[in-house]
């Protein structure tokens, strides 16, 4: 899917070094400028926007989202996909909704993340073990999860214990807990790749996975531990939606999902092959997008115009890509 | 303690590479492993370090068997590999590089201070002290990348350390840095060495043993001491490489059919040079000399950045390959995998994919007959092995594989005036070699105009009527006639030592 | 007549004896979003009420998200099968007119759910822009009650399905007829969408006064961003619309949560067997609407009422 | 996203040439094999499955899906991707159902296979030309193009003069005219691959995308010519659809398309990276998910329990594909 003959044709990059360095720092400054725009353009229409408590709501909105997207995005950068977190996320919120009374709050929660490590698992032993295709594997997981889903639960499931629901609203030190969670998912993520063995191993994978088992990494291992990660975050996220909304729609929660995270995660600027990326330009792909749809909505903006910037903003990220990518 | 391979056999579809191969290095010894290109060297080295699968036989390290291990337990077993292929990360730092899968943690952390510093050692004791060990790998270049490799290799701590081709890709004084290295770990350490090179000069320097392999078993194995360079030569391959060849003289006539005047592209000229029909230009020069990049813009695949090329009388700047087929200047480029072959495809496919909806192959519908002709033609000529034109390219041996590639342009009908060819017998053969030079040969006695790049001397002498060497993107020399390989070799060092200089000052 | 004084009890009676000379029938169903939590409650109520009967099975397809290739494919399978009615929540009604045509001509009974179509042979209506009207009339009457003078209220609707369209048109007619400034208008029909929509929303207008959801997920979604962004609930309307459990478990509790424009959903599923099987046996009336009520504290008999419905 | 460092650890190959011939052959018959026996099994569960009639009436279920899957198979074999395909079926749609009126049946055929083509001819343009990535391209022009039709059709449209709805009903020579106009497509893929100049310069798009440039194809051109081939194909679609509906509604038409279009291509074999394929099996993979729409339906199975088994059916088809990929 890369354009290596394509490349050499195109325009001359600029030979003077340092209109290269300029160049190259404002492709790479993009996504933050990005933000800043937008968040004046969203601030002169719209003043709240700019307030501590909107940006405090826009983190609590994105919180699921980045809880998935930062172990999705680990999972891209070793050359991998996973298209049915969506449907985990259901799975998840139904397993959880289903438990409180039977288990309690903490045998409801454990169970639930051992159902998303689970279906993690299962994608990782089919994908990394058996090298079957990631996308096809997991758009049948994506289907067949959906389904699994609805069937457990037919009848609605709401009305959750307030001790747990104390996790979708509660303030600690002034923030709420579900950006405290996102908070330290990314700290994690980016402590994972920075600090741990495990960060360039990853890389490696997506940059050429022969190599690197060749090299003698455990490639398998490696796969297949991203898959059961970013299922247990899965349903960390569900867990975190479902408190906030205080019901498990198995139909409904998590429908398209697939499709933001990887939204959130290409404008983050990881190829889709993989091979490279920062956890913290993830964070900003997710927050661009989180700051879209809330200032949207603060602007009242009608749905065929939303639909139309944010399909523009990806196209623009596109192109952002190119140019930062014929630089290197 | 050591390392023995026993029996060892290893077939690609139907033909035998490893017919039974034993091998024993002995810890504190290193064994030069020799062969001609093709012999199965390498396949013999990826099959102990569990790159790929042996049919039969086994690998045992102090009688413990390896055979179906991992990369990963075959390290663990104390023995690692340089590939003569990169296994290397662009996007890592080049200390991640070296300690991937193997780091130096602390308190369950990799140590980056303990690793950079671990590998500015490493990679000063291999004669190389400019490379921040912080950056990233996708800057260097070849010659340090496989010194990367090296030190990645050594940082194992090995009891047997096994070296396919390592200096191929290495300037003088980084071989040198090697050599010694390797001299130290045998006298301290005691490890083993098996050591795979084309350049039997070095083996003296280094080996302890030689063992040469042939028709896929070992000819003989001796010390060092009782063996001459001819011999080796002889017992590699029995027809000296060049016999029954001879370059074919040249006799200027009519007007040029290209000139290069000032011509820049990349980092590569000026260059000037003038040619004939029926000329052929070879252009020497070391790694990442910009030999491909030269070629690349001449075929249109890379931009022109000044000075111009005249091609038949007419000023020419192609902007994309396409463009210059039509012109009729094609380009066998280098590194058949990644840039010329269609592994998926069948043989007549990547011999005819290029021409088809154009002369001399019908415009609009394909003619499985008229492409079924070309390929039975050019397997009659080159004499293409097997000459199946359903079989896969990718499982045709690297000679035939680079004939069809050659082929290509040698179709008649499809207009070629000037073919570019770049390292056009890597990964090849003695005998495929020997027909891919007649068939060149044959194109040259019809009038097209042929451009070599190689960084094989030898073979630049055989088939060039004028060789340009280039060092650095400089063109340094312009000989006519070349004969003596060692000139052409010291003037490529010269080039680059000089640049070296000059980019210090 | 009217087939809006079609009574329940009527359409009861008359299919009450159609399993007498034991004839068995098939009534296929197509909602267009099955993956809602209502339409799988209508779904069960379809069942039980021919489990009751004890001579008709009732057909679901996989119809989701308003998907009417799905739709239109599953209603061909049914022609195929030769089923005895079909009843049809026509996404498009004019996509379905040539399956109308080729089922009745098969004599397959073409029965329509919600919407109209011209040639039915039976209807099983729900009207949204009566649910509209119920939910919107109860907000304009809470804010006389209550003397909230220029309410500010948010609106949910769900733009890629015109059809529904009454359902948020008829609440914004009337709250423009009555002073009630519609301060936003954003698409959302499920728990997190509503939730997230009002939350923000609310950050642009705290002093928002009244929340209308398309349907009672979107509700309870804006009603839980009431309760998390800390507004005061005991000062706004929160309104939603189809009567679901979860809907109506809402409206009990008492809070900011004070109607639901209901369907009687028990009643509605009972009516897709029943009135199909009239139609089938050519008895009247094939034809009737499901009454949608309004659900509130006001009338905490009807609230339980309906409640009830729901327990298995 | 290759797994080449796992084949190596996998259960050795039959090694007997004769049992290797009879295993290739066992797993190329797979989707024949899976095609026959799911039939079968149907026809069990439920007699007129096996009729004449049914087999017509998938063929008219599948044929908008299968217009859109021979393109864009075509193109996934050049080693690009066009997610936007059910935005621009529902475009389509909507421009064929404005410019009815205006402009006659004729002209507003015209316009929309004009919009159709220009929609593709646009992402090729981003894609082959500048060198964006197609999946961050097509996933915005998937959403952009969403809200560019809902934008055109605030009201429903529907009600299309009875010259144009003719298409989506009337029979000649006994088969409907949507099964004529798709048997001519894949009778036109099938042709294009194997019989012109393009069809191997596609393949090898996808095969080696600098070899091919090197090798003097028009790689650019063949890129553009394939995302514009696509979009012309999925307006064609959308006239198809639209003639069945009679109603083009601009924000439910084409929903999802692009999964369903890509699962059926995935089935039939074409990897996901590109570089070969066959659209005879392409077909084979659109027909296969038809009748498992038509068969769960026939056999009235729950909306949960066909969910699951249309993931199942996926998962397994990766299985296969790992199989048949292990063969090579
Ligand atoms: N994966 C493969 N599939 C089919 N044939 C192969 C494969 N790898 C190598 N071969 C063939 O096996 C033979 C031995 O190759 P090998 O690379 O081991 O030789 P070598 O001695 O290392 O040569 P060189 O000196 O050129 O590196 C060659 O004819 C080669 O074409
Ligand atoms: N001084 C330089 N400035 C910029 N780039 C350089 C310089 N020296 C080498 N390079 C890079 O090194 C690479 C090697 O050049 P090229 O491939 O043309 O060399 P070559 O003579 O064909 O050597 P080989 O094929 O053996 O690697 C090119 O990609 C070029 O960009
Ligand atoms: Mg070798
Ligand atoms: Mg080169």
């Amino acid at each position: 899917m890369t354009d290596t003959g394509m490349t050499r044709g195109a325009a001359a990059a600029p030979e003077n070094p340092k209109n290269r360095d300029w160049f190259e720092l404002s492709v790479a400054a993009a996504l933050p400028v990005a933000i800043a725009a937008l968040a004046v353009f969203f601030y002169l229409n719209a003043p709240v926007f700019m307030t501590a408590n909107n940006w405090i709501s826009i983190s609590v909105q994105v919180s699921a989202l980045m809880t998935i997207s930062i172990p999705f995005a680990m999972l891209l950068m070793a050359g991998k996909i996973d298209l049915s977190v969506g449907s985990t996320l259901a799975l998840c919120g139904v397993v959880a909704g289903l438990s409180f009374e039977p288990l309690g709050i903490p045998g409801a929660i454990l169970l639930t993340l051992a159902v998303g490590t689970g279906v993690g698992l299962i994608n990782g032993l089919l994908v990394a073990s058996l090298g079957m295709s990631p996308i096809i594997v997991t758009l049948g997981t994506l289907t067949l999860i959906r389904g699994l889903a609805q069937w457990l639960a037919p009848n609605p499931i709401f009305g959750f214990p307030e001790e747990f629901l104390v996790i979708g609203y509660e303030r600690v030190l002034g923030l709420p807990i579900l950006t405290w969670i996102m908070m330290a998912v990314i700290a994690l993520g980016a402590a994972v790749m920075a600090l741990l063995p495990i960060g360039p191993q990853i890389v490696a994978l997506g940059v050429n996975q022969r190599a690197a088992f060749l090299v003698g990494l455990r490639v398998k291992a490696i796969g297949i531990a991203l898959y059961a990660g970013t299922g247990f975050f899965v349903a960390v996220a569900a867990l975190m939606s479902i408190s906030r909304i205080n019901s498990a729609p198995a139909g409904t929660l998590g429908v398209g999902v697939e499709l933001s995270v990887l939204t959130a995660v290409l404008l983050g600027g990881i190829p889709f092959a993989g091979g490279k990326g920062s956890v913290i330009r993830v964070v900003l792909g997710v927050w661009l997008l989180g700051m879209l749809a809330n200032g949207l909505i603060l602007m009242n903006v009608p749905t065929e115009l939303s639909l139309m910037t944010t399909g523009l903003v990806l196209v623009v990220a596109a192109a952002l890509d190119v140019l930062r990518s014929r630089r290197s | 303690m050591r390392l023995e391979v026993k029996d060892l056999r290893k077939s690609y579809g139907p033909v035998a590479v490893l017919k039974g191969v034993d091998l024993t290095v002995k810890a504190g010894e290193v064994l030069a492993f020799l062969g001609a290109n093709g012999a199965g060297k390498s396949t013999l080295l990826n099959c102990v370090s569990g790159a790929q699968d042996a049919d039969a036989g086994d690998i045992l390290v102090d009688g413990a068997s390896l055979r179906g291990a991992s990369p990963r337990q075959v390290q663990d077993q104390g023995v690692a590999i340089i590939y003569q292929h990169f296994q290397v990360f662009e996007g890592l730092s080049v200390a991640d590089n070296i300690f991937l899968g193997h780091e130096i943690k602390r308190g369950g952390r990799v140590d980056r201070r303990a690793q950079n510093a671990q590998a500015r050692d490493l990679l000063a004791r291999l004669g190389v002290d400019d490379i921040d060990p912080r950056g990233d790998l996708g800057a260097l270049g070849v010659g340090e990348r496989k010194v990367v490799e090296i030190a990645r290799a050594l940082r194992l701590k090995p009891k047997f350390l096994i070296l396919d081709e390592p200096t191929a890709s290495l300037s003088d004084k980084e071989a040198k840095a090697l050599h010694e290295v390797i001299r130290q770990a045998v006298a301290n350490d005691g490890i083993g060495v098996i050591y795979v090179t084309h350049f039997l000069d070095e083996i003296p320097k280094i080996a302890d043993q030689v063992t040469i392999l042939r028709d896929g078993r070992i000819l003989w194995t001796r010390p060092v001491g009782e063996v001459s360079i001819a011999d080796m030569t002889d017992a590699i391959s029995p027809d000296a490489l060049m016999s029954g060849l001879e370059s074919i003289p040249f006799v200027a006539d009519g007007p040029e059919a290209l000139r290069l005047s000032n011509l820049k592209t990349g980092f590569v000229g000026p260059i000037n040079v003038g040619l004939h029909r029926g000329e052929v230009l070879g252009i020497y020069g070391l790694m990442g000399a910009g030999r491909t990049e030269l070629l690349e813009c001449l075929s249109g695949a890379a931009p022109l950045s000044g000075g111009e090329m005249v091609l038949n009388g007419e000023k020419r700047a192609f902007s994309s390959p396409r463009d210059a087929l039509t012109n009729g200047v094609a380009l066998v480029a280098s590194d058949r995998k990644e840039q010329s072959l269609f592994a998926s495809f069948s043989a007549v496919e990547n011999l005819m994919v290029p021409h088809m909806g154009r002369s001399p192959m019908p415009r609009l519908l394909r003619s499985f007959q008229q492409e079924g002709r070309g390929f039975e033609r050019a397997a009659r000529r080159l004499n293409i092995q097997p000459p199946n034109p359903r079989l896969q390219g990718q499982r045709f041996s690297g000679g035939n594989a680079q004939k069809i590639m050659v082929s290509r342009w040698l179709l008649e009908g499809s207009g070629v005036q000037l073919l570019l060819l770049d390292e056009p017998t890597q990964g090849v053969d003695i005998g495929a070699r020997h027909e891919l030079y007649e068939a060149l040969a044959d194109v040259k006695r019809k009038g097209t105009t042929i451009i070599v790049a190689s960084s094989d001397a030898t073979e630049i002498c055989l088939l060039a009527d004028k060789v340009m060497v280039l060092g650095r993107g400089q063109q340094v020399a312009l000989i006519d006639n070349p004969h003596d390989e060692e000139q052409l070799i010291e003037l490529a060092h010269k080039a680059e030592h000089s640049a070296e200089q000059m980019e210090l000052t | 007549a009217d087939i809006k004084d079609v009574t329940t009890e009527q359409v009861r009676a008359a299919a009450a004896n159609a399993c007498e000379g034991g004839k068995t029938y098939k009534v296929a169903y197509s909602h267009s979003v099955s993956e809602v939590a209502i339409v799988k409650q209508v779904r069960r109520f379809a069942d039980a009420r021919a489990a009751d009967l004890g001579c008709v099975t009732v057909l679901h397809d996989n119809t989701q998200a308003n998907n009417l290739e799905q739709q239109i494919n599953a209603i061909q399978g049914w022609i195929t099968l030769d089923v005895d009615a079909i009843v049809v929540l026509p996404i498009e009604p004019t996509a379905l007119q040539p399956l109308q045509r080729q089922a009745q001509a098969q004599g397959i009974k073409w029965l329509t759910y919600l919407g109209k179509m011209d040639g039915s042979d039976g209807f099983v209506g729900f009207d949204h822009a009566q649910s509209g009207q119920i939910v919107a009339q109860a907000a304009v009457d809470w804010a006389k009650a209550n003397n909230v003078t220029d309410a500010k209220a948010l609106v949910t609707t769900l733009t890629p399905l015109p059809p529904l369209a009454p359902r948020w048109t008829e609440v914004t007619r009337i709250f423009a007829e009555n002073g009630i400034t519609v301060v936003a208008e954003q698409d959302a029909a499920d728990q997190t969408n509503g939730l997230r929509v009002a939350e923000t929303v609310l950050q642009q207008h705290p002093d928002l006064d009244i929340i209308i959801g398309m349907a009672d997920d979107a509700a309870v979604g804006a009603l839980r961003a009431i309760k998390l962004s800390g507004a005061n609930g005991d000062a706004m309307f929160v309104g939603g619309q189809d009567g679901s459990l979860e809907g109506l478990s809402a409206v009990n509790d008492g809070g900011a949560y004070r109607a639901s424009a209901a369907i009687l959903i028990n009643e509605l599923g009972a009516n897709i067997v029943d009135l199909a099987l009239n139609a089938v046996r050519d008895v009247e009336p094939s034809f009737a609407y499901t009454p949608t009520v309004l659900a509130s504290k006001a009338d905490q008999a009807l609230l339980d009422k309906l409640l009830a419905n729901y327990a298995n």
